[in-house]
């Protein structure tokens, strides 16, 4: 098996990310999409906390502590950029008006629910954030994520164990293994990640994957 | 004439009292109102409810209050984030009563209790464990459920720039859920970077003075 | 019978803004009330086409065809003015955060009730504006308008026959000829237009005057 | 590359169908996209619904359509102003279906159209003939009507200066509904006065560029 790292997971998501497109960029992994847009296109990440048009991690002297994404990291600015407040940039989530979004999953499931908000732990406080926003108005939600959790426990299921964030919402899931699309008959390959057999990935996957 | 300047955080926090709900601005460590926080902590008022995005970290104002059983309810959208020690430990006791709401949700009934609005449909959360116990309805074959507007009788806000009118101007992505929070509380105080001596510029007011009730200066930028 | 003219009566409803009120100013004779603020206050004019802050008239060098108010005429801005859209705008009057609101009426009656949108005319089309929303979310309602019609026929009525902008709204009436309270009891007269008695003003009324 | 500068006013309304549903931005002559109305009554296209504030005054473009019997059906909070002679005629002679909304409440229609919204609860117009056969409900001792979103399938805006991603500043009063239409149509077409070749500045931008479909400038101011 040779899983790809978080930055070959984000550029490769990239990759499939077209010329014009608005994409809100979700929490953790998925905050890493914005740094790697093919060459010759133009893509305007939006983040929930009031900008459209994220760009790359500043330069030290870029830097303003009041400039961040949603995982309270230092951005930038590209041309073209706007800032708004939490009203306006949910009317552009709830409002059909962004075209993808990329979310980070702690679970996924052939049917396209997605869970990724809380666990079943007593007194592990949930943290919802904007995610059930974003599976309820925008059109393609991507999933980006570890194909496996650090101990091996299965993520990318049958039917999700955890609480869902929404109901067959998913349009594709990207994982350090493969891309999946969510078809009516379930998970179906894209393509795999350098290295690896559809065999090996099967074997290490609780859904069913359509060839 | 109109003048909403006060001299100091702890004249501006004075009116709080014991069982307050207040909303606190900013998203991560962005435009939260760290000033008016630590005031709040000095002013020693107890069982207060905060509305706000997360729920503090490390030993940031916000988390103080907690570490010091200040809190006794929190709504908010992501309470747990990297290290919300204060938080996890208060609500692991079993000391906070916890809400989690959607953050677009929460923005939305803060804009509707700022905004005479009596409830509203949203898609946001139908069919998930957050909308059980909700009125749900399906309009053109869409699912919703209905939210209430959320209010709240202090709001304190930080904000970039304000004049002697309480018109305020943000940084950055330090607007966040500031100027819709300075709608919705009976009673609004601004924490300002800079208390400018002429008007702001008409069309760059992001919250008008209206909604402001009083602005202090606190020139640090965290 | 001493009626005021237009001026007269807006000065009159101006002296009654106290310092720092924030004044929702209807369309018609109400807006003129933002050229009479007594000297030693500052009011915060609001007019419902996204301004807080109305000015006097401007003088010819300083019109600009697109700073007008809710009647469609130019004006200006005084310092610590502020510019917005129509949703914060109706936010502001809906959501309790303007004091007072004068609006124009084509009745009013003694038990509060507003009727200024719409009359029994077939063919008539009717136009409501803003008035329905300022009578649901602002405090203090005042009327300004001719004590009669043209033709003699009375507008300050035991109760209005046109269809309500809204019932019970009203806090006060001012007319050319008289101030009066709307109280549980009826109208409560709170000053005459100077030349004028009571039983002048009473005879040419359909409402009670109580004093 | 993201590019939303059309050419001229005829291109900007070329996609405009019979039949369709336009808002129009604008109050009194402030903020009208008076070149966009003027290019669609060129354009030619019928039976079209006028979302707007006004119904048109004089001769000017929105009042030529309705002379032109261009408009079937208007929606609007105040269509008898001043001058609106064209929208009276036709209207008393019964060519022109009228749907008079409160002005906030038409605000609020559009923006929850915009907003991903399925409806709202409003004070406004409680008891009156405007809410009659609409559902009403008494929430905390307040009466509210029941309020639908509603969208369009253009919106014809105005504004004082674009950059090519189709972000939008306006200016004083002109700026009215133009801001919440832009949100609300699945189209959005902006006439500016100036069109500029560097981006506007990020904190500056009322209407950004994702709620705008195409840009034209048109220099006058009316």
């Amino acid at each position: 098996m040779k899983p790809l790292d978080e930055n070959g997971m984000a550029a490769r998501l990239a990759q499939d990310i077209p010329d014009g497109a608005y994409v809100n960029l979700g929490i953790g992994l998925p905050n890493r999409v914005a740094h790697f847009v093919p060459a010759g296109r133009e893509v305007m990440y939006h983040t929930e906390n009031g900008l459209l048009g994220v760009g790359p991690v500043p330069r030290t002297e870029q830097e303003d502590p009041e400039l961040i994404n949603a995982s309270k990291k230092l951005v930038t600015m590209v041309p073209g950029a706007s800032l708004f407040d939490h009203t306006l940039s949910f009317a552009m989530m709830r409002g059909n008006h962004l075209s993808i979004a990329v979310l980070g999953a702690y679970q996924v499931a052939e049917n396209g629910d997605l869970a990724n908000w809380a666990t079943l732990e007593q007194n592990f406080p949930p943290a919802v954030g904007g995610a059930m926003d974003l599976v309820a108005g925008v059109p393609q939600i991507y999933a980006l994520m570890r194909h496996n959790s650090r101990d091996g426990a299965p993520k990318v299921l049958k039917r999700c164990t955890y609480p869902l964030t929404g109901a067959g919402v998913l349009t594709r899931v990207y994982t350090d293994l493969c891309v999946l699309e969510v078809t009516p008959e379930g998970f179906k390959l894209i393509d795999l990640a350098e290295g690896n057999s559809l065999e090996e990935v099967q074997a290490v996957t609780e859904a069913r994957i359509l060839t | 004439m109109i003048d909403k300047r006060v001299s100091d955080l702890a004249t501006a926090v004075a009116p709080i009292f014991d069982g307050a709900v207040i909303m606190v601005g900013g998203f991560g460590t962005s435009g939260i109102p760290f000033g008016l926080l630590a005031a709040l902590l000095d002013h020693g008022t107890r069982d207060l409810t905060i509305i706000a995005n997360n729920a503090g970290t490390g030993e940031d104002a916000l988390a103080l209050l907690l570490r010091e059983n200040r809190v006794s309810r929190v709504i908010c959208s992501y309470p747990r984030s990297p290290g919300s020690v204060w938080f996890e430990k208060r609500y692991e006791e079993g000391l906070i009563e916890l809400e989690v709401v959607p953050q677009g949700t929460l923005a939305e009934r803060i804009r509707a209790a700022g905004s005479g609005i009596g409830g509203f449909f949203t898609p946001t959360a139908y069919g998930t464990l957050l909308a059980e116990g909700k009125e749900t309805r399906v309009i053109d074959g869409v699912g919703y459920v209905f939210e209430k507007p959320l209010p709240a009788d202090f709001a304190l806000i930080r904000a970039e720039q304000a004049d002697r009118w309480g018109n305020l101007r943000y940084h950055a992505t330090a607007r966040n859920f500031n100027p819709v929070m300075a709608m919705a509380a009976k009673h609004t105080i601004a924490e300002v970077r800079i208390l400018a001596d002429e008007p702001l510029e008409p069309e760059s007011v992001i919250t008008p003075g209206i909604f402001v009730n009083s602005v202090v200066e606190f020139g640090v930028r965290p």
